[in-house]
């Protein structure tokens, strides 16, 4: 087994893959950029390197300086998290090259499922269902035309190079076809370098659900469940649950059969996500491989019993994987919510600022990945999670109610979080029914605002901190001074 | 004692009538409760009102204090201390060019001496990876770019000045409008 | 279902108690001493009444003030948690005439097992095995000789109204034996009011296993699996886990039919504990049932993924127990260490005060059962637990890993506590080994000193804390005034 | 710098020279070690010995500074500020009747003008569920009973006043001592 793994990523996740490290006995290597010079993750690991100024690409983008910082600590390996560094193939083939053990799948394969309509081709010849669409990539008018005659309206358009909903566009009708697409062309080409797009039919009414793998480097390669991860606000997942409200026994086997499957055609190794669209007709789609820990991997550890991050570090040391199928059984149902730096009033604008005070839920079935702490300032540069918050119980309503609890005691001052929107999220019919769709939040909490009574309730409590002393408050028992001198014959406890 | 609240634009308004002893009642409009109340620490109290007990966590923040019950936190600046004045931009409408949040400069897209439109990009800043164009709130001339690109900004700070055609009125004070704005919320936050 | 419940206890039970029922939609009623004015249970709660003095004649065993605090808060029964009243039939008798709702068995059954004897005997006459010895406790030295003589030595001279260790010796030759009850006897006479005392084989080397139970008011009865408590200082336990390493699955399967017949025996109904002495040669006798919530019992909730409280709640209610004997299934291995306030270099003793700083553990699979905070004085009347810590992992190596770091990451300043202590235990070579008898601290830890290397290193931060200025840390970000006017067009995330 | 710290009866001397910027060297005898350090909060520090990363939690307590270092606790005093005197009763031996711990007196077992032996118990103190008897250090004569039945106690306290024979030297200075104590201890440890 390793003896060092330097994480080349910071916040929540780069302390909770720490805290695996730390358990296996693994020494670990923090990298920081001149932003986290205080941050969580740079004060809990064993070594804390620093690698640049604040910005992304002088720092925790930057190959040299984290491929020296390997070097110069020892570290035989990297944990990538997710993010970052985690799905660049150049990245991998370089630690690849350096004799550095990246923890994570092969270069090759990251390469090949980053781009989706290779990724979509793969799927394909695989027998890995996929959306209908096209399966080349174009710049030119008359193939877009021929794509969407095949296709159908109404359709939505996708960057071969895409991620996060950039050159993204729904169209409803053949006339606004062209136009539509030489736009998207033009956000792809501005974004990525790189202005093909691809249309694919659009899928109203769906749901994000996706399937957790596991690979071996001996070609072993199982699912561990599902994730249904449909509340999302601006293409960004808010909450997640496991199991899904849509998954029958059978639709959860074929799920994650043509998961094992998309995996094994890929070729791929160690821990990865296979996203799916599923359709109301229990339809499912393969969307794309993230080729990473996912940010919600916490949900099926919760129902699994498994440590996700060790089994990854076990495999990318050549470890088999020594689980099968079989042995794979979720139990209760866990949820995600994920409380990032941003403004639900103001369409979640982002909200860096230092955390004047932090207070994290406690108590059965709760757990609080977090990167921040009382006195942390918040970058501006990176993204803006600050915890993820995850319970787990008995049932979904169980979980819902743990969930409504955990958030209700979590204070987060001096940045905006979205706690008091999840608490409504939570406790909305449709939610609770587990009608959860991608459309959530646009059909459902459009029209949000902030609970009244309780504004009125924190009035009175911003009044009562004016009245009350600030001092230590009065009635508890004066410590006495000093240990001194005594004698004992005998103790005992009543 | 009346107090005014503002949280965002909306401003609570209620008298507090001390009751001695950890204890006040609290008018709003024709409803009336009775609070007791205990600091436990320096950011948390115990409320008690109308019997029940409620846990409320503070910290004071440069935009006023930051309270929450019950899992819900609103930012209360106290409208007293602050003056009776109200939030520029809120009422007013925007009129300089400053961004939403503390951000990074990653985009100028305009150069001194330029005239622009009503609505045109001015700058582009990014904060937690979210890109935000910044906008002439009105037709001028770009008199002067006070940033540079890879510069941190804040709330308040006027990235661009702006002259408005000779006839239009609102570009007059516009250079001293800021630092005001900052001095009378300090006041009111701290 | 109740709308409201009063807690009545203290510190991390009443907590966590109240935690569920916030999770079950049910309102708490806290009471509290004058010394828990601000203790967290206090604070915990919808409701909060004082119920006198920090004695706790005068307050939590206050029966007259406890039954007046529900009737006057409306809660329609309470929960006793552990200690206090939880094993009072009194108590229960009390809340039975009353018309309020004792979350426990009926008053009956707790007379009849808080006997020793008389549990004995209902034990034997339900054909659960029994430590050989009295089934008659006596005060007269003819009776003593005679039992002596049937047992055999070594023997134990127990106390019948005993409890704590109190009036217990071991004798090992009958040279001793009348000295040795005489004393004895005293002793409970003291402590109890009554000096009968009965002999039982004494068992060295032994392992303390008990097997939670439930049980619901139709009869429907089922196990929890067990919990090893072997490790003890003092008669009380410190460290306790489950799956016990002793356990094969057929002897566990065994010690689970004896705890349900026990239970069946005794006309059990809600949770309980049937504690029992685990012989090196794999042979159980029954020692004690625990008719109450048990301290440990966390491992088991940690193992089985249920919430024992809430079955509790939903028994009393007069709900069916809706799970089987099959549904109940261990997963993992689960650990708790027992956070006290106590001095582990002065023989465990007391050390209570103000928690001047507390930094509680977290992460995957680690949960701390806590009753303080920073700034809270922690009372001389009570108990001196401060918290449970408690982990969960794959297996038991993996859960001492798990402990061991979450032990490193627990700072609790101002009072002393065993943290280092139990650190030195889980790293032993016996303790990792499994063989945990409940002689481990005297005969593997007898001599114990805190680690010298630490207190070197502590000396260092004296140092450099009384070197590094007070203010606040430079190079972070100024927080900029306030938000001003603005525009924006567009958003997007990169 | 030459430091001394106490640990229960064990006193840890080193000597530090500090080297700026947030470093200092220590010296262990003949061991010397390259310490970086910064305070994170109040009760937070990060170390850097030797080149690894430690966190360190401090806090002053009414005993002296305690410091946490990877699960293990320390309570350090300053053995310089409390002047270089050692702690009363470690090294004299027991010789004023006070509780260990803060506690509660449960019983009183003997009255003023009492003549007792040497380890004769005086009075049961107890402190969460744990009984503790306090008893004579030596042979004497109660001469007085500082304390009720039901009262908290505290470590230092001189709960009962008791007089040797005539002829047995300790006795001279037993009331004024515990006051001294407190008061030296009080200045090493805040």
């Amino acid at each position: 087994m390793f003896k060092k793994i330097l994480i080349a990523n910071r916040g929540e996740i780069a302390v909770r893959i720490m805290r695996t490290c730390q358990e296996m006995g693994i020494a670990t290597v923090a990298v920081y950029s001149e932003a986290d010079r205080h941050a969580l993750h740079t004060l809990s690991a064993d070594e804390a390197m620093p690698i640049g100024p604040a910005e992304p690409s002088q720092s925790y983008l930057n190959m040299d300086r984290i491929i020296e910082a390997v070097k110069q600590t020892g570290a035989e390996a990297v944990h990538p998290g997710y993010g970052f560094l985690a799905e660049n193939a150049d990245f991998a083939e370089r630690c690849e090259r350096e004799g550095i053990v990246f923890i994570g799948p092969p270069a090759r394969v990251i390469r090949e499922l980053g781009d989706k309509i290779t990724a979509r081709r793969i799927m394909h010849k695989g027998g890995v269902p996929i959306i209908p669409g096209m399966l080349e990539a174009a710049d030119d008018p008359a193939a877009w035309a021929a794509g969407a005659e095949q296709t159908g309206f109404p359709l939505l358009i996708k960057a071969s190079a895409g991620g996060g909903g950039k050159g993204m566009r729904i169209v409803q009708r053949p006339a606004d076809l062209t136009a539509a697409c030489r736009a998207a062309s033009r956000e792809a080409a501005a974004a990525f370098g790189r202005g093909t797009i691809y249309l694919e039919k659009f899928l109203p009414k769906s749901r994000h659900v996706e399937i957790q793998i596991v690979a071996d480097s001996r070609g072993h390669i199982i699912h561990l469940l599902e994730r249904e991860c449909s509340i999302q606000r601006r293409h960004q997942k808010i909450i997640e649950e496991t199991p899904s409200t849509a998954l029958t026994p059978a639709l959860r086997a074929a799920m994650g059969q043509a998961a094992v499957a998309a995996a094994r055609t890929a070729g791929y190794v160690n821990a990865g996500t296979v996203e799916f669209i599923l359709d109301p007709e229990g339809r499912f789609y393969f969307l794309e491989v993230n080729t990473r820990l996912q940010v919600e991997h916490p949900i099926t550890e919760m129902i699994t019993g498994l440590d996700l991050v060790r089994r990854q570090i076990e495999i990318a040391a050549g470890r088999p994987l020594s689980l099968t199928q079989e042995e794979v059984r979720g139990r209760g149902h866990a949820i995600e919510c994920r409380i990032y730096a941003e403004d639900p009033e103001r369409n979640f604008m982002p909200s860096p600022g230092r955390i004047a005070f932090l207070r994290e839920p406690a108590g059965p079935g709760v757990r609080n990945d977090c990167g921040v702490y009382t006195g942390f300032e918040v970058p501006v540069e990176y993204d803006p999670i600050l915890s993820k918050l995850v319970v787990h119980a008995e049932t979904r309503d169980l979980a819902i109610r743990r969930m409504t609890r955990a958030l209700k005691s979590y204070a987060v001052l001096g940045v905006r979080t979205p706690i008091d929107f999840l608490l409504d999220v939570l406790a909305s019919a449709p939610f609770q029914a587990g009608e959860t769709h991608t459309d959530f939040i646009a059909t459902h909490l459009a029209e949000w605002v902030p609970d009244r009574e309780a504004l009125e309730l924190a009035a009175l409590a911003h009044a009562a901190d004016a009245m009350a002393p600030k001092a230590r408050p009065a009635g508890r028992i004066a410590a006495e001074a000093h240990p001194g001198p005594w004698h004992t014959l005998k103790h005992w406890r009543l | 004692m009346d107090v005014r609240l503002r949280h965002n634009e909306k401003i609570i308004a209620f008298s507090v009538e001390p009751a001695g002893d950890g204890r006040f009642s609290a008018t709003f409009g024709d409803r009336r409760v009775d609070v007791a109340f205990e600091r436990i620490s320096e950011h948390q109290l115990r409320l008690s009102v109308d019997g029940c007990q409620t846990l409320a966590f503070v910290a004071e923040t440069p935009e006023g204090k930051a309270v929450m019950v019950d899992g819900r936190t609103f930012l209360l600046a106290d409208e007293r201390a602050a003056g009776t004045r109200s939030r520029p931009g809120a009422a007013n409408g925007p009129k300089a060019v400053t961004p939403p949040m503390p951000a990074v400069v990653t985009q100028i897209l305009v150069a001194t001496g330029q005239a622009v439109e009503k609505g045109q990009g001015l700058l582009v800043v990014s904060a937690m990876k979210m890109d935000t164009i910044l906008t002439a709130p009105f037709a001028g001339v770009v008199t002067r770019i006070n940033v540079a690109e890879g510069q941190k900004v804040a709330p308040g700070q006027v990235l661009v000045d702006l002259d408005p055609p000779a006839a239009d009125p609102p570009a007059a004070d516009r250079a001293a409008e800021p630092a005001a704005d900052a001095a009378s919320i300090d006041q009111g936050g701290r």
